[in-house]
This record gives C-alpha cells, structure tokens and sequence, in this order.
C-alpha cells in the first residue's frame, strides 16, 4: 500500500485533471448526454492521444504499460468529472479481460486498437434473472461444426449499446448456475442475430439489454479457456468494482468540495447555513466518510489484479461495501444540505448522487459484497 | 400487520374500501401504484367520482361540502384511498388555502372560491418560496404595492410545483418593507391567468418536471385578492404550513409501497430463494414496518388529543418521510441491476415492454425524488428545531 | 386501543405515582439495592395494601379484578422508579399463569396469597443453552410413583432468587426442541434438590442460576397441562414483554425529562448545553423516539391477553423491537448529552441505561422479535 | 481479514507479535482478554519486560530512553501488543506529559522525571477537567499563586482517572484572573504525596472504581513543579490533547475484540446453528470489521502523510470510538439473557464458576464503560466541531 504517486502518477493526475477541468465542464457534459449518440467520439479520440486508454496495455502495443495504480489515478478524475465514456466497459473490464485471457496476434491488435482509440468493448455477462450472480449464465453456446451458436439474454450491459465488440458469456456445458461450463466468446457488436434495447442508466452511461439469436461465430471467437471463464468474469468484476471505488473517490471529494462551497455561501435566516452547528456535524460525518472511503481506494488498488481469488475477493468487497455506505452519507448530505435547488437536474449536485448510486448497484451491491466478505 | 380499529372506525374503512375499488378506474390505478405521471385528467376523473359520493375535501366541514368526517374518519379515509392506488389529493387547494378562507376569506370569497376548489375546477398552486428563501421563508421579497384599487406584484416564486397545470394561486408577498420580516407579509389567491405571470420549468433530478419557477412582472390584482387583512399574511401562511405537515407523513401511501415491496421481493430471487427470504432484507424491512405501525398509532394519538399539536406533529413529518425514503431505498435494493437503467417516464412507454421487471423504471426516479420530501414542507432540520424549541431549549 | 383513562386507571395511577415519587426516591433504592435482601418487604407489604397486587386478580381473591391496561398504568409508574421488586416475576407472569392455567382452590389460594403479599412467585424455564428460544427445554420431569422427580438447570431467573414458590418448566415428554411434552410445576422455592446462585442483573432485579437436582414434587404440582405448556410459556413470555414495553416508557420519559433538565442548566462555554443545535436535535430524536415507544405500548397492551397466538406475537414482537430501538436511542443519548456525570453510578441517568438495556434483552431481544414478527 | 504491510513491517510485526507471546505472563493477558481490571502489579510487571527489551515508551525517541520506532513501527507495536492482549500503555505518562515535557521541560524536570516515567516508577495521573468545566475546559477554576518561591494551590478535579494508582500528577491551574481564559492557565507537575491533597472515589455505572475527584487544599508546591512558562500551559494542553486523540482510535484492541466477537459467536447456537451464521448478525459483524480496517488505513495514511494531522485526527477518534462501542454491543447482542447477570468484579472471583459463559461477566460492565469512548478525550460533538472548522465552516 503506497499512498505517494510515482513520476507516471503524477502526470496522468495533472492530465486526467485538465481534461476534466478544460473538456468535461458540466455544460459540456450535459450537451454530450443530450446528444443522440451515447458517449463523445470526438473526446474518445482525445483520451487516445492523451494515452489515457491505454494505461495498462503493454508498449508494443501503443500503451504506456502501467499497473492499476496508474489506471485510479485517471479514474478518479473521471469520477469527478462524471465522465460516461466507456472508459469502464472498454479501458477497466475489456482490457483487463484480454491482457488475462488472450494471446498472440489477436490480443496485440485488440489492444493495439484499443490504445488508438478505434475499439470500444463491453462484457455482456449479467443476465435478466441472475442478479448480481456471477456463475448464474443461461445464455447458451452450441457446437455446429466449426462455429458456436449463441442464444439468450444480457441484462444492464455497460457500454453494450454502443461497443465494437462484445465480449459475450455463454454456458457451453453444464446448467444454469454451475461453476463450470461457461465460456466467452468475441462477437462483433452489430452481428446477425443480435439485438439491442440502448438506453442511458441513472448515472447516464450508456447501457443495453441485447438479445443473442442464433448468432453463429468461429471457434476462433473463443477468449480464455472453453467451460473455464468463470475465474476470469469474477476477476473482471473485481476489477469494475475496485474501478468504481476509484471513480468513487473522485466523485465524492468533488461533491464535497462543491456542498462546504455552498454551505459558506447560502445565506438563511441572517447568516451563512454553514454556520448551523447541525449542518457542520454533517459536513463533518460527509468529509470522514470521503476520508474513510479513501483508505479503501488504496487497498481496492492493492487487490484490483491481485491473483489469489478468494483474497482479492475479500479486499475488494470491503472496499466496495465502505464506499457505498460512504456514497450513500455522501450524495445523499449533499442533496439534503443543498436543499430544493440540489434537486433540480440543472444542479450537478443530483448527478453526482445519481453517479453515486448507480456505483452502489453495479458489480455487486452492499448486501452481495458484505455477504462475500462475511463468507470468507 | 394492520391495527385493529374501533368497530365504528372499521366498518367505515371497509366501506370507503369498497367504494375506491368499485370507482377508482384500474388505469389510474396501476399508474399511481407503478409510481407514473397521473395526468390532469386522471386527477379530476377521481375527483367526480369523490364528488359524486359527497367524499370530495375530505378534511371540510358540511357546511363548506365537505364530507363533514371526524378525525378518525378522515385518517382512515386518507389511508385507504392512498392505500388502494388513488391519485394523493392535490394539497394546494383543498388543504392550505381553503383552511385559510374558511377562518379568514369574505363571504364573497368563499362563494367564488370553495365550490370550484372542491370540483377541481380552480386548480391551485403555492407562491411561497423565493431564491433567496427556502426554510428562512419569512426574508421573502417579492412585492405588492398598492395602486388605487389594485395591488401590484412583482418578483420571482421558486418551487411553484404544479403551477404548469394550476389556474389559480395564492402566494406569500411583501407589503411593507420597514416593519419586522413577519409582519409586513400579505397572502393573495387570483388566476393563474392574470397577466405578467411566466411559469417556466424546474426539470428535477428524475429527470420530470413537476415544479417550476414563476415570474411575476407589474402583475396587476383586485383588492379582492387579498385574503384576510394586510399585513397579516405570515399567521395565515403558519396556520396553513401546519396543514401541510401532518398530511405529509404519507402513512397509508407508505402502506401500499411497503405491501408492493414485499410482492416484488417475494418475486425475485437472489442466489435461488425470494430476495423476502433472505433475513437480512427481511429484518430491515420488518423495522420499517414496525416504525410505520407506530407512527400510525401516534397519528392516531394526534388525533384523539385534539387541540394544537405538540410534538407529534413534526414527529409525524420526521418519521413519515424518513420512512418514504428508507421504502425506496428498498426497492432500489430489490431492483439490483435492473435499478440503473433509468427512465423519466417511469415505464409510460407506448408499445415498448418494460426493462427487467414491471415496475422497475420507477424505482430509480422515484427513489431520487424523495429525496425530497426531508427538505418540503419545512426540511426535517427545521422540524427539529420546532421540536426542541417545543421543548423548551 | 383506547387513548384516554378510565377511572380506576386515573387512581392507580395517582397511587402508583405518589409511591415511586415519596417512597421509592433514588436515595432509598440505593439502600434497597444496597441491602441483603434482593428486595424491600415492607415496599412490598405496601403494594400489597395499595392494591397493586391484585390489579388482575379477581375481586373474590382480594384484588380488583382489572386488565392488563390497569395494570400497564403501575408498570409505568415503576419503571419510572426503577423499581426493583419482583413485581413483574410475581404478577405479571407467575399472576398471568395462574390465571389462565389454574383452577379452583389452589388457583385462589396462591391468587389470595399474591394480593396480600404474601406470596412471591418466579418463572424458572430459559435455561443455559435456549438463550430466547421457548420451545428449548433440556430439564426433565421423570414420573416415578405417584410424583415427578425434575433435573435440569434454569438459567437468568428473574425474581428466581427470592420467589417463594417457582413455577418450573420441564420435559415429561420429547426431545429438547420439541413443541410438545413441556409441562409447568409449581415448586418450593427450597424445596430438597434446588440449588440457587443468586444475582443481581444489570438493572439490580433479583434473579438465580437454579439447578433442579432430583426434586421430587407430587403430580398436584402439575400447572396447566401435562407435555402442552409451551402455549402457556408462550403467553407468559408475551405478557413480560408487553410488561417490559409499560416500564420502558416510563423509564424513558423520565430520562428524558431529567435530560432535558440539564440541558436547560449545565452551562459551558458560556450557555446552556441546550443551547447547541446539536444537542437539541439529538434531544429531539430522543423525544420523537418516546413518543414511538409510547405509541407501541398501546398496541402491547392491546395484544398482551390476546388468546389468538399469531396475533399475539406480532403486535408484542412489534412493540418490543420498537420499544428496544427506543430504548437505545434515549439511553445511550442520555447518558452522551450527560457527558463524563452520566457515567457515574451516583447519577440515575445511568440507572435508566441499565433498565433499558436489560428491557431489551428480556423475553427476547431485537433480534428475535424483529425475526418473528417477520415470519408472521 | 488483515492488511498487508510492506516487508520491512510485516518482519517487525512477527517479531513484536513473538515477543508478546513470549513475555506476557499468560495470567495478564487471560485478564486483559477477559477485560478484566488489570493491577497495577500487572502493569509493572509488563512494563518491566518492555523496559528489558528496550521497548518500553515506544513513542519516545532513543535519546530519552525510547526504541525509536518510527511512525510505522510505531503502529504496529500499539497494534500488535493489543491485539495479542498486553494490557494497554498508561497514557498519562508515555504519551501526555512526556511531549510536553521533551518540548518545554527544563534539563532536571527531564533527567528527573522522564526515567522514573518509563520504568512506571513515576505512575501519572492527570488534574484538567473540574465540575463547571467538561468540554468548555478552558474555564477551569482551580488557582495556583505564588507565595515565596513557592506556588499553592487550591481548588478540585474531577475525573482524574486512577489517581488511586498514582504517585505523580500533572495538572493546569489558573495562575491569572484577569486575561482572556486561555492566557491565564499555567502546567505543574507534582507528587500526589505532596500535602493537602484528597482523592475520593468516583464508581462508573459499570460498578467500578475507574476513576476519581481530586481536592487540592492549599497544596504547596515548589516552582521547579511548574512546566515550561507560566500561563503557557493552554498550549502545552494542546499538544497534549492531540497525542491523546490518536491513541485513543484503540484500532488493536478492536481487532482483539473483533476476533474474540466472532469465536464467541461461533460457540453461541441459536436456533440450533451457530450465531456467526445467522446472516443478519453476521453482516453486522462485518461491517463493523470493514469499518475498522477502512481506519486502520485512514491511520497508516494519517502517518505516511505526515506533520500536523487534519480530518485524520478527528476521524479516529470519532469512528475508533463508534467502533468501539458496536462491538460492546454486538458482544451484549450474541450474550443474550447472560449479558443480564451483572457483575461489576468481571468475573474476577474467587472459586465461583463464571455465570453462563466464560467472559460474559465482563460484558455487561464493558458495554456501560465504554459509554464513555465517544466523552473523553475530547466528546464525538466536540471532534466534529473541529472537523467544521477544519473545513472552514
């Protein structure tokens, strides 16, 4: 646990940052939300040229071959920026994903594309009935000849409207909530047989139910082991999760910042509101709980690639589960502080707890992660 | 569990029961129990219905057309009707002005006012908060001053709700700047049509527009406007809020989420057994539950106190939207996943199916919207400083 | 449910009120709970001729014939007190037992004894490894001849050390779990074989660890029915609840109002304590929760005779937990509001923490009655 | 679960942790395990063993006598010593009056008091809070005036915690009346054997005697008593004061209470199963395990960081303590009916059988004392007073 940036940290921080300040001011951000498609190409190809996706791919691969560390450094400027490019879906779970289970040429040009920015990707696993469970695939793969035939259902897809490439979960073996048998499988997004329901979720990323009709790709398609991905989905999950803890932070500290701001500012009853000692006691319990779910980024960060399972497992969860509680004192104070004007959409304070909550829910939520946590 | 009530109390819970299920249209009902928009139109639908019974503005006397109920009647009426999935009455009218009128309004303003508050014909909204006063409400500014027989309005109202639909309001105005905040204060009602009046939408965080900013510029008014006496708006307005606190802890509205929230968590399963069966979501449902009995039965101790309330009253509010807000944070627990994908309308789509389960594109906004209600009708902090100052600190 | 008092109602309370506020003075309970003696006999010889003995004993017995909601008037007035006689072993639970199991001569000796105090009387069932669970009986009562002949150990007695006669649960039937083959016996409190350590609890009630070592007992000591007394148990255990609930509100109306007391008159940095938002508000939630924990009694009145068992158990589960959350809040906020006086033993404000948390754990904690009103 | 520490401190840990092992007579740590009193023979007795190993004070530098662990060690030795269950360094010496004294004492207060200090020769107590002055110390009342060389003091202490044990005492004292209330307070340190000074028991609601009221008549002491300046001694305190707040966060003994929570909790059956399996118990448990490691590396950051402490500071008293006084309640939670049985001695008796369980007697007592985590120190409403300002509200 190293709680000081190195060289690499401290620039991606001061880039990542004016990023956000210069390009993702929230009138900038509102015009990228009403817009038609789900997320700013034209910033993509700017995270691209800042090398902000390509944070833990490989150099030959056009990368800067960073470690996770380096990668919450400018999740934590996303966070607070409430960034909804799918930075998540593609640049956290697709890469992670592909630097684990892929090899050789095809994992080089993957990832080669998705450091220039000309590939999105999002893992289509949860499922309409699976909830947060991770081994709970209906969706299934059948041999014919030399291709798979995919059909079923993905529920709440992050960055699934809008990816290049899906990365799809199917059961090739075994039933539905078996630990064995499920496989993953590269699909093309826009593939015959594939239908998508888009829409924005509550923190306005983008997101989809998408459907698998018969869609036939190669053996080829296959990523990782056949019947052995389970180990992999839960290390992406891990990985989302200790991702969503970095945003987090970010979100949190900015939220704060933005409610003490206000809170010296508005006046009532003859004297600024900062000065009721009521709303100073939940200002202080909002700022120890941005302190304590910070200490949990750190450990997050230590655990995100950890490969001992059932450790990282616990770490992540405890983390996950002290930044929810934290999100919920955190985005919750601040609407309640603001009062009226914090809940009106033209406030970016109900975002941020929109932002809050929509992390609470994803990647497992805090009865899931406290439950995994007790277990262990 | 239900409270057993007095046998007089009970057989007309069962009738009121009988009749919002035998009138109530099942369209509208599915909308307020899917948590959707109620139109307008759905709201005066009910609305004749409640007049055609003689059960319109439950909380008036007869001789206003009221029903005449008791306060026990009244409770019960409330917490059936929100129980089985009718439209809330608006407030605006039936509950905050027409109290005022019924104490304070001249003849002729009770003539013209009560019969088309009671049909809904005059549909009212509140013109109290400004931007630069929410819970300090008395540092309001929007001005009135005299001009011959007419008074005249400007300045701006923040949080009008409802006023995109309204045709009438009242509202809170300076009418003298040199005396203490609260006495230079007068309370007005007059048509939402009088010109100069610009409504122009507050979009809230669920993403729908259910309040508004109003502007009013040299908005010229009768003296028959003013309600009461000059000057004397601040002890209307008082009498008026405390309506609004009582109606507000929303029991029997909290009884039919809390009854839905128990079907849909019987219905999803979590790692193969109903999401109702897992004990840890099951206590915490089971202490809302136990909270919302006991504040029924202080609702009930409110009532059999008569007079002035004393605690119970804020009480009432604390608790009443604290468990609003725990209910939707339950339901947004039991959506999982399918709480995120995040729809304004509420699932009001034409032809499309809903996402994940039935019910869940109102979870997320509404689980957003009240958020509100610990900051209306006067924040849960200011009801603590009511209540320690009932106190004596 | 019935707000306002009846005329009995407004006497027994002007008695009962008038005994705790001249007699039963935090100074003279101190002596009380100083004393050998668990508790004072002369208190007890007064209760007696007040008539608070007898509330639900009939008149033809000596006692007044009343309800459990006359009754709930004096268990707030000693819950005030913090009275510490065995009031609640004797008559609300042994009294209450006798009541609906007994019958005939013995029935109105011991209800004639009980009003004229001169008989006490303890329910001996939990014991060490059935922490809340009723049905939980290891303790035998072996038919030998013409008598019954019981070992077993009785765990946390209350009133156990000093009742004249106890009223033992034992297995003449069945397996330790088992709904059926508990039977209730009335027993010497000396009887041969009985072995007490006795105690004090945490709100200075008398109570026992009492072990049974072949005591023999003819088959007249029978109460109720032989191998069905676990609905018996079940109400008796519902009516120390309700009990429970009337003195809680009592003791938390008192703590508040000598809370609320100091407030007004502890002084530091340069005004009233009350004076702090914080602390007002923290006053306010300890008030709100009062008046919930006030609300609740009423429905644990209602139900505390209730013959209908589901019934029953959810109404007094309900009112237990809420009076329980009450009971914390007001408690724990007391002595806090205090500061470092509120920890000493030479303040009652610490008395009324004690009563509380023991309330709690009586006949069943949060965690049991949250569970069964749940399962209802 | 347990955090992983770099190498170098990880290695440190395993040699603290087989020290205490070793060394700690197993009678004291059953007695500290079972929060049981610890005597002041038993405190002697571990600290002779530190003193052996030259880890005696560990917070102090090498050059006074102290290991000269840095910041991380530091932690981990608090840490470890506590979770292996030695009993709890005595805060009064080591760690309060011994900073102030390195900061500002004069050489011969140093050389004379600072051995005596580490080897518990020297057992402080410390005189701050009076009657009229808790949180508000700064309006403390006790005088100090010079009389000749010598200073004579008067007046009365409350909740000078073990004065009955102590031979020494540091104590503020008003030395002038007419400037603002912190310019006016000065610092002595003097033995409790000097003249004119009476202690007199104050028993906590647990039963026992913890703590006490401490009558200064005319007590004379020589100027050599007083620290560093006369009417500095506001600043001394808040030095002190700050060291008093981080060890007060006790996240060792926390997780010694944690871990002896949860065995409890597997040996007690509910209902048949283990109560660690009860699944709202269990989450329960674990979130007060996330919240304590959240703070131990809130901790480890607040030392990495370095220099004056901001929020961190706060935070750990305000959670450590909130942490403490969950786990006394969980502890009554899995207790059931033998949290009831009370027993001030803690099961400390002689040939009687524990009541119940092995540790339950300690439970009830502990539960009431440690009422008192979120008073001392500094209240939880006073840390957030601090946090505000911080913030700069």
């Amino acid at each position: 646990m190293d709680f000081t940036l190195t060289e690499t940290q401290s620039l991606l921080k001061d880039t990542a940052e004016r990023l956000v300040r210069e390009k993702y001011t929230f009138d900038e951000r509102k015009k990228i939300v009403a817009a038609d498609e789900s997320y700013s190409k034209a910033l993509w190809d700017e995270f691209a040229s800042l090398g902000l996706l390509g944070v833990e791919i490989d150099e030959d691969c056009g990368g800067i071959g960073g470690s996770f560390a380096d990668l919450a450094i400018v999740l934590e400027a996303f966070g607070r920026g409430l960034v909804v490019e799918p930075y998540l879906s593609t640049v956290v779970i697709g890469v992670g994903l592909i630097n684990t289970a892929d090899k050789g040429d095809r994992r080089k040009d993957l990832l080669t594309q998705v450091a220039a920015g000309t590939l999105t990707l999002a893992l289509a696993h949860g499922e309409p009935k699976s909830r947060y469970s991770l081994e709970h695939v209906e969706t299934r793969a059948r041999k014919d000849g030399g291709d798979y035939v995919i059909n079923g259902a993905k529920a709440v897809v992050i960055g699934g409207d809008s990816a290049d490439k899906l990365i799809v979960s199917a059961r090739t073996d075994g039933n539905a909530t078996d630990r064995n048998g499920v496989t993953l499988f590269l699909v093309d997004g826009n593939a015959a047989g594939i239908h998508k329901r888009a829409y924005r979720n509550m923190d306005d990323r983008g997101a989809a139910e998408i459907t698998f009709e018969n869609v036939r790709v190669p053996e080829s398609a296959v990523l990782g082991p056949v019947g052995g991905a389970l180990p992999l989905i839960e290390a992406a999950n891990d990985r989302g999760a200790a991702a969503l803890c970095c945003e987090a932070a970010g979100a949190m500290k900015a939220v704060n910042e933005i409610t003490l701001e206000y809170l010296k500012t508005r006046n009532q009853f003859g004297r600024p509101i900062g000065k009721f000692q009521v709303l100073q006691h939940r200002m202080a319990d909002m700022a120890m709980a941005e302190e304590q779910a910070r200490s949990m980024v750190y450990l997050a960060v230590d655990f995100a690639n950890e490969p001992d399972a059932a450790e990282r497992a616990q770490a992540i969860s405890a983390a996950k589960v002290q930044i929810s509680h934290s999100g919920q004192i955190v985005g919750r104070g601040a609407v309640q502080l603001h009062g009226g004007i914090g809940m009106t959409i033209e406030l970016v304070v109900g975002h941020y707890m929109r932002r809050l909550t929509s992390i609470e829910k994803m990647f497992g939520d805090i009865d899931w992660h406290i439950g995994r946590f007790a277990a262990a | 569990m239900d409270l057993k009530y007095p046998e007089r109390a009970a057989r007309f819970a069962d009738e009121v029961r009988a009749f919002v299920r035998k009138e109530l249209p099942a369209e509208i009902r599915d909308k307020v129990q899917r948590r959707q928009k109620i139109t307008p139109e759905d709201q005066r639908t009910w609305q004749r219905k409640l007049c055609d019974k003689g059960w319109a503005c439950p909380s008036w006397p007869k001789e206003y057309g009221g029903p005449g109920f008791d306060v026990m009647e009244r409770m019960i009426f409330d917490n059936i009707c929100s129980e089985e999935g009718a439209p809330s009455a608006l407030p605006f009218g039936e509950l905050m002005i027409s109290p005022v009128l019924f104490a304070v309004g001249s003849p002729e303003q009770k003539a013209q006012l009560l019969p088309k508050i009671r049909t809904l014909e005059y549909w009212f909204c509140q013109g109290f908060s400004e931007p630069g006063s929410g819970s300090d409400l008395a540092s309001l500014r929007t001005r009135a001053v005299q001009d011959g027989d007419d008074w005249v309005i400007n300045g701006q109202k923040m949080w009008t709700s409802g006023a995109h639909n309204a045709n009438w309001i009242f509202m809170l105005v300076r009418t003298n700047t040199e005396v203490k905040q609260q006495e230079g204060i007068s309370m007005f009602v007059f048509p939402m049509s009088t010109p100069g009046i610009t409504v122009r939408p507050i979009v809230t965080m669920d993403g729908e527009h259910h309040t508004n900013e109003t502007f009013f510029d040299n908005v010229r008014v009768p003296k028959t406007a003013l309600i009461g006496e000059v000057n004397k708006g601040w002890t209307y307005a008082k009498l008026l809020l405390g309506h609004e606190r009582t109606s507000i802890a929303r029991i029997g509205q909290s009884k039919r989420e809390l009854r839905r929230l128990k079907a849909l968590a019987s219905e999803i399963n979590i790692t193969g057994a109903p999401l109702m069966d897992h004990t840890p979501f099951r206590d915490r449902v089971a202490a809302v539950e136990i909270e919302l009995l006991a504040l029924e039965i202080t609702a009930l101790r409110a009532i059999a106190k008569g007079g002035s309330p004393g605690v119970e009253a804020n009480l009432l509010k604390v608790k009443g939207s604290e468990i609003q807000q725990k209910l939707t944070e339950l339901f947004m627990d039991a959506a999982g996943p399918y709480g995120l994908p995040f729809d304004p309308d509420r699932g009001l789509h034409d032809g499309n199916e809903p996402i994940g389960f039935d019910e869940a594109a109102s979870l997320g906004p509404n689980y957003l919207m009240t958020r509100v209600v610990t900051i209306y009708g006067g924040s849960n902090e200011i009801q603590r400083n009511i209540v320690s100052k009932t106190l004596g600190l």
